[in-house]
């Protein structure tokens, strides 16, 4: 329809079978309908989303130029979209289409008061034809998508994404902040249930990405920035300088064997504190990329410059080790974003009681899991601090995690790398293994039979988390006694213990929020980053382009972080083998010359889709970037904002028709 | 009830979020739940998107009470629209009441996709309870100042 | 030489304040003043109704009405003006919205009555005499006053208007260019309002000082803080209407170091100036609280006065409403 | 709510959503010696098996110390909710012992549970060398209201503290007043035990009394006094800010600072009381676990050592929740006493002085080092006292 054309409104009201005209009086609201302003045909019929129904409408457009339909059926949901095709089809503007809900709001619930939900329809379709008669035509736009995708976060979830597609021949940015990818699976030693070696199945696909043409591998390095949105990010990464140019070191570590410092010192953060490194040092033997870094807290050339360096005498290429570097901020282009920023272990301190920081007997589990690790601090032998073999251990399940006091949620992985450390410990040091459980939680492949494995192994299981820890002399440095209530015995236990490992729950990481607002998504309440659909879209976000993988989501173990990641892959390859992708038509726009530049907007979108352009400083809205929720469209103080599909005008005589009812239409009483 | 409120049918207008309070709607229905034939739907995409001129437009159009719906808070699809929906709706209360207009008449329920029965519950009550505070005819009291007395 | 057209100007409820922005043209009322006959003026000129009622319908060019219509006495001279005007423009907030005295639309007429003349703790009235509209004093002689209306009412509420003068009162800038658009006659669509259809925001000196990301966490009264001049209002917790008020008066009040208060009402998107303001304002409470919510917006003790300080008469509801006893029977 | 009702509230339908995991009873210090320990009264109460819990008298043994409550998992209010409503049910039935009955019947006919007559609660003043105001007799506005409390006000070794405290708060230069024999019990003792109807009585009483003077804020020499007025007070309007003395005392450690000057050589270990700690929850921002420390460690020549039970973890004195009154029935259900184990924490750290900040504590834990015969070894101290013989004592001012 041109504008300033009147509307030609043609309303059918369905009989859905018995499910509408059963309660309704289908006859009687289209013959009502016939009498509403602008409407020019309008009819009743068996099914209208039947292909007669659907050729019924086509033809009225053809034969009584209609400009605008309306449809009284069932929830938009299930027909919106089927009769916009049609009004297509017949070359009217798909959303010059009006659904009214005639079965779920009026037929279904008010079956028992027939007359009543017949004027009830009446009004619906009233006020469904006024809507109609203010629809604008609206035209979908469509975006291009950059080829290129950027993973953040390198452990196991970022390197199968990256490596799924890179394989697949498209070009990946993998950023991750530590120094080396790998990420939490490179500390373990054992994988549960099969006791793979963690560093066996993983160091492949770390150097797999290393060495992947495909694949842009950028470690001590973080997202800064992003903008634009789906088909053409620009993301902006802050690279630390790690004082070493990447593309001349050859990885040979002289120089860290040369340092003027010939112990190591400095408490190594892959190995938790546990084991020592020096200021210039791989965070462990498998890293990739293999390039030593200068940590600018200890090494005294970085900080204060008075060093002799012996560093660089020794290093074989010229200018690999440079002192002066600096940090960079590179720009990239992509048109899909995989998030795989993974989790933090929770911190025991928030749960004094356990002793931890206070007693060293108590350890966390991921410290167990470097003491077990053969490239750990104490190459695999399970010694305690003051250097002695543990006889009795034990597990206390569910430390932080299923508690009110500190995280709500199951961990999910607790249990089965409890009893993997229960098995190893026992295995390695024939020590007693107490695991102190509420309920074990075993419902993977596998998982039941290795829970079988551990008990026959002699691992004791006490049912009944441990509820305090003392130590046994006030210096607090020997054994510890925990105490439990052995449920099912009823009975009390205080057990001594030379170790207590706390299974630590899986937390969102501590930056979780920040990166949130930076790629425009949601963090649930406990941090983890917000899926679109939990079963039908788990591994995307609410902003397109923008997918998940792996424990940033929720805690999960290392198979589905993988599967997961697979997905996150495949979404991203679908939409950049697509092409492009159109834009919903539902979103909100500035009238440039009406706006008053009052910033009322711009901190109410949740996707940061409103910004002020420079010049004049009136708002803007990034058609790609808005959701259509309206919350500026309510807000905008000077009426300036409007919002396709939801326009006020729209709105207001929705709801003036939905209850003037037949006196506006000048019909008298009924 | 008195004789004046007796067999008054109150209208509602129902402002409800497309993804949970209407889709609760919608499983009411599909599970074939009876409720009074009060309410009349307007869809939005988000509760953030009710502008309090709605819903003096509703009374001043003729309503007796105006229902919104959203999702529970930390639910919205749009991450804090029914946040935005809920301080507009406490500072609108008010403004109501200043107004002479009873507060029961606008009500705000956070009803998500899976709670038909509670939509059901909220539209049963929110009914009974317009039924006894009997017709607002505003458009009528609106039109005619002077006929009307305005007695506190 | 042509007649020069003829222009009155009318008071109803109002301060005087307009009236006094007339002489505000300065030395440009004597540029107006060369322009037009000035042909009724009750606050400048002795004439009188009957002067009035004696010119042919039609015949005065314009009548610049302020004040909002209150009484029968008004109703009667502004539906006598509007038969002896080609235009009438409805001069300032009160006449355009019902201005302040609108605010009395939140009271009965019993209830301003009894204020006024026995309540108020500045009455002195033992003998409790009120004004009757009829009074006859025993001698034969009747005396009659003008019948004080339930509510107040905005110009067009009573009578047509073709043009608007906002402001509180307008701006000598305005009501120049206004006469100039008459004699010119350029005239724009009936019904526009002669200011900007923008919103203060975008000519307020401050605009560049507020956040982009604003959350209120508090808000003030003008008398709890002493404002930064520099700074914007809604920053400082100000409830400000310049973001929904339409600009012209070349941010008069800012410039006093006070927030906007409205009177240049809504702009022409907006149905309800106190509707979408106060969405505006509580949707950048900082709290998802429900109680916090409540705090927070605790800092605006009367939101009526408020957002609609100048434009109850002309709001959605226009006043209060009184329901039933909630269905109990007296 | 009643125990019959518990289910219709929010706090109480929290305990439907026990896990059994075990940790209030593996934290219970008395466990050893009920006959349901917590998680199974939970469970009984989930069944619906109250009756039986009520007859065990299992709730007698419960001190109220907080330690569950603060480590559910699923923070359930079982201290100072759901065991209290089970004691509330003993007094139907009878099974409340005597010498808890007549504690209980002196707070409600003396305000004191020592039966001592109001008139005697301020006689401690006369024996103050620095000035004490009684706001009966001085109204008018104050910065400071001092709740002496019952066992400052009334017993030897409390008085010996209260006048410790008077001392400082007259060196730190405060503007304090006391209520005098206006003051009552603040209502812990039967609050804990679950006697609200006398917790309500004297919470309404205090207000009266609180209404008709002008001061901007309070301080409890105790800890019991101090978690009623946190937990209970601010549910009937009294919002005025609460510290205890260790709190208030702590943060005016840099102006008392330079007046410790005496030095007090001793090895002094520190009893955390429950009130004052875990009583706030497991993360709770308000715990006093670092104030009392900090002012121990700034008196010269004092070292300090910790015990075993420490912070959150402390052993409780076993005086709350009616333990203050329950001795004899203790003796004779065959029970060691908690203060008993805590001295001898304190001995094994190698302590020579057991510091305390709770008003029942200097009584029960003297108590303890006779029954145990540790005269020579230890003694007990409030680390009011500690502060006021490091600036001085009596005689400095």
């Amino acid at each position: 329809m041109k504008e300033g054309e009147t509307p030609r409104i043609g309303v059918y009201v369905c009989h859905c079978g018995l499910n509408i005209a059963g309660v309704l009086s289908v006859k009687s609201l289209a013959e009502y309908a016939g009498r509403l302003p602008n409407v020019v045909v309008s009819r009743d019929y068996k099914y209208m989303c039947s292909d007669p129904g659907q050729e019924l409408i086509r033809q009225d457009i053809r034969e009584h130029g209609l400009n605008r339909v309306v449809v009284a059926a069932c929830s938009p949901f299930l027909h919106e979209e089927t009769f916009r095709r049609v009004c297509a089809s017949a070359g009217v503007n798909p959303y010059f289409y009006q659904m009214v809900n005639i079965r779920e709001h009026a037929a279904w619930v008010h079956s028992h008061e027939k007359e009543k939900a017949t004027r009830k329809a009446e009004d619906l379709i009233r006020a469904g034809v006024a809507r109609a008669a203010k629809l604008e035509p609206v035209v979908r736009q469509r975006v291009p998508i950059h080829p290129a995708v950027l993973v953040v976060g390198g452990g196991i979830a970022g390197i199968q994404a990256a490596l799924t597609l890179a394989d697949a021949g498209k070009k990946v940015y993998l950023v991750e902040r530590e120094p080396t990818i790998g990420g939490h699976m490179a500390q373990f030693d054992k994988t549960f249930p099969t006791l793979d070696c963690a560093a066996c199945i993983l160091t492949p696909k770390m150097t797999a990405v290393g060495n992947h043409p495909n694949i842009t591998l950028w470690t001590y390095s973080d997202v800064v920035k992003v903008d634009g949105s789906v088909g053409h990010f620009t993301v902006t990464v802050r690279r630390r300088p790690r004082y070493v140019h990447e593309d001349l070191c050859i990885g040979c570590l002289l120089c860290i064997e040369s340092c003027i410092y010939p112990d190591a010192r400095v408490a190594s953060e892959f190995d938790l504190g546990l084991g020592k490194r020096k200021p210039v040092y791989i965070p462990f033997p498998q890293a990739v990329p293999m390039k030593v870094v200068f940590d600018p807290e200890t090494c005294i050339a970085v900080k204060t410059g008075k060093c002799t360096r012996p560093c660089v005498d020794v290093c074989g290429v010229e200018g690999a080790i440079d002192f002066e570097q600096k940090e960079e901020f590179p720009q990239i282009e992509v048109g899909t974003i995989i998030l795989a920023t993974g989790f933090k272990t929770f911190d025991p301190h928030r749960l004094p009681f356990y002793g931890y920081g206070r007693y060293p007997a108590v350890y966390t589990s991921l410290e167990v899991e470097r003491l077990l690790n053969a490239s750990g601090p104490t190459g695999g032998e399970v010694v305690l601090r003051n250097g002695k073999k543990p006889e009795a251990v034990g597990i206390v399940h569910c430390i932080g995690s299923r508690d009110e006091n500190t995280n709500r949620y199951c961990s999910r992985v607790c249990c089965m790398y409890a009893m993997k450390i229960a098995h190893l410990i026992r295995e390695r040091t024939g020590a007693e293994v107490y695991n102190f459980y509420i309920d074990i939680r075993a419902p993977g492949k596998g998982f039941e039979e290795f829970y079988d494995r551990v008990q026959e192994e002699g691992v004791h299981f006490i049912r009944g988390k441990v509820g305090d820890v003392t130590p046994e002399t006030p210096d607090g440095k020997g054994r510890v006694v925990v105490s439990a209530d052995d449920t099912l015995l009823g009975r009390a236990r205080k057990i001594p213990l030379d170790m207590l490992v706390l299974a630590v729950g899986l937390e969102a990481q501590a930056d979780a929020n920040e990166v949130r607002r930076l790629f425009n998504i949601t963090c649930s309440e406990e941090g983890f980053f917000v899926e679109r659909h939990p079963k039908l879209a788990p591994v995307n976000t609410f902003t397109d382009g923008v997918f998940l993988a792996g424990c940033c989501q929720s805690p999960k173990d290392i198979p589905d972080s993988v599967a997961q990641a697979g997905a996150a892959a495949a979404e991203a390859l679908a939409l950049i083998d697509r092409g492009e992708m159109e834009l919903s038509p539902n979103f909100a726009y500035v009238s440039a010359e009406e706006c008053s530049g009052c910033k009322t907007c711009v901190p109410l979108c949740p996707y940061s889709a409103i910004t002020l352009e420079p010049e004049h400083g009136k708002a803007v809205i990034n058609q790609a970037l808005c959701k259509g929720c309206g919350v500026c469209v309510a807000a905008c103080p000077s009426g300036s904002i409007g919002q396709h599909l939801f326009e006020d005008a729209q709105i207001f005589d929705e709801i003036e028709a939905l209850i003037q009812g037949v006196a506006a239409n000048g019909e008298g009483a009924r | 009830m008195t004789p004046a409120t007796n067999g008054h049918d109150p209208k509602i207008v129902s402002l409800f979020c497309n993804w949970c309070t209407y889709i609760a709607a919608d499983s009411e229905g599909v599970s074939r739940k009876q409720y009074p034939a009060s309410t009349r739907v307007v869809r939005l995409m988000c509760s953030g998107r009710v502008d309090p001129q709605f819903v003096l437009d509703a009374f001043a159009k003729g309503a007796d009470g105006v229902l919104i719906g959203g999702c529970h808070p930390g639910d919205c699809h749009y991450s804090e629209g029914n946040y935005k929906n809920l301080r507009r709706y406490s500072l609108l209360k008010r403004v109501l009441t200043e107004f002479g207009i009873d507060p029961r008449r606008l009500r705000l329920e956070w009803i998500s996709a899976s709670e038909g029965e509670k939509l059901a519950k909220v539209i049963r009550e929110m009914t009974e309870e317009l039924r006894a505070l009997g017709p607002l005819n505003l458009p009528e009291k609106i039109a005619r100042p002077e006929a009307v007395a305005m007695e506190a | 030489m042509a007649e020069k057209p003829k222009v009155a100007f009318y008071w109803c409820a109002s301060c005087g304040g307009c009236e006094e922005s007339v002489v505000d043209l300065a030395e440009d009322i004597l540029t107006v003043v060369s322009l037009v006959d000035i042909a009724f003026w009750p606050v400048a000129i002795d004439m009188k109704r009957k002067d009035v009622e004696a010119m042919a319908d039609r015949s005065l060019t314009v009548s610049f009405i302020n004040g909002s219509v209150r009484t029968s006495e008004q109703r009667e001279m502004v539906e006598l003006l509007r038969r002896k005007s080609a235009f009438v423009i409805a001069y300032g907030a009160c006449s355009q919205y019902g201005g302040i005295p609108s605010l009395a639309n939140l009271h009965s007429k019993e209830e301003i009555f009894d204020w006024v003349y026995h309540a108020s703790p500045t009455v002195v009235n033992p003998a409790g005499t009120v004004p009757l509209e009829r009074f006859d004093d025993g001698h034969g002689h009747t005396l009659k006053l003008p019948t004080f209306y339930e509510t107040v009412r905005a110009l067009d509420q009573v009578i047509d208007v073709d043009f608007y003068l906002p402001g509180c009162p307008p701006t000598p800038k305005l009501l120049k260019e206004a006469v100039l658009a008459l004699l010119s006659g350029k005239l724009p669509p009936k019904g526009t309002v002669l200011a900007p259809d923008v919103a203060l925001c975008d000519e307020c000196p401050r605009r560049a000082t507020k956040p982009e990301k604003l959350a209120i966490a508090r808000f003030y009264r003008p008398h709890e803080i002493v404002p930064d001049p520099e700074k914007c209002f809604l920053a400082q917790g100000l409830p400000c209407m310049g973001i929904g008020t339409r600009k012209g008066c070349e941010a008069l009040c800012i410039h006093g170091n006070m927030p906007c208060t409205g009177c240049f009402g809504p702009t022409s998107r907006t149905r309800d100036h106190g509707a979408k303001i106060l969405s505006a304002l509580a949707s950048e409470v900082d709290a998802t609280d429900e109680k916090k919510i409540e705090e927070i917006l605790a800092g605006i003790p009367d939101p009526v006065g408020t957002f609609y300080r100048y434009g109850i008469a002309s709001s959605m509801l226009r006043r209060k409403i009184v329901e039933g006893n909630g269905g109990v029977s007296a | 709510m009643d125990l019959d009702h518990v289910l219709l509230y929010p706090e109480g339908k929290s305990l439907l959503t026990c896990i059994q995991c075990g940790v209030c009873s593996a934290t219970c210090p008395q466990e050893a010696f009920m006959e349901y320990p917590p998680r199974k009264i939970v469970a009984m109460l989930k069944a619906g098996l109250i009756d039986e819990v009520v007859q065990s008298g299992s709730m007698l043994k419960c001190v109220s110390c907080y330690s569950c409550q603060a480590k559910c998992p699923r923070q359930i209010r079982l201290t100072d909710l759901l065991f209290p409503l089970i004691r509330g049910r003993m007094f139907e039935g009878g099974g409340i012992p005597a010498e808890l009955q007549k504690a209980f019947l002196d707070v409600q006919r003396y305000g004191n549970p020592l039966g001592r007559s109001t008139s005697e609660r301020s006689d401690w003043v006369a024996r103050s060398k620095v000035p004490i105001r009684i706001l009966a007799d001085r109204p008018g506005p104050v910065d400071l209201l001092w709740n002496v409390e019952c066992y400052p006000s009334y017993h030897p070794r409390g008085q010996a503290v209260a006048l410790a405290t008077a001392r400082l708060f007259h060196r730190l230069g405060l503007d304090f007043a006391i209520l005098g024999s206006e003051e009552r019990c603040i209502g812990d003792c039967a609050g804990y035990f679950g006697e609200f109807g006398l917790l309500d009585a004297l919470i309404e009483q205090n207000l009266t009394t609180f209404r008709k003077y002008d001061f901007r804020r309070v301080v409890t020499s105790g800890a019991h006094a101090f978690n009623v007025f946190a937990h209970h007070y601010p549910g009937y309007g009294f919002t005025t800010p609460v510290e205890p003395v260790v709190g208030l005392i702590g943060e005016e450690l840099p102006k008392l600072r330079p007046m410790l000057k005496t030095s007090v050589p001793h090895k002094v270990t520190y009893h955390d009381p429950c009130c004052l700690g875990r009583c706030m929850g497991a993360s709770a921002l308000r715990c006093y676990f670092a104030p009392p420390r900090k002012l121990l460690e700034a008196i010269p020549g004092l070292k300090y050592v910790e015990m075993a039970h420490h912070h959150e973890n402390s052993l409780c004195c076993g005086g709350g929740g009616g333990g203050m009154w329950l001795d004899t029935y203790y003796r004779d259900q065959g029970m060691d006493r908690l203060s008993e184990r805590v001295v001898k924490e304190a001995v094994a750290a190698g302590a020579d002085v057991l510091a305390v900040t709770c008003d029942y504590e200097v009584s029960r834990f003297e108590d303890a080092v006779k029954v145990l015969g540790y005269d020579r070894k230890i003694v007990v101290r409030d680390v009011l006292e500690l502060l006021d013989e490091s600036a001085g004592g009596e005689a400095a001012v």
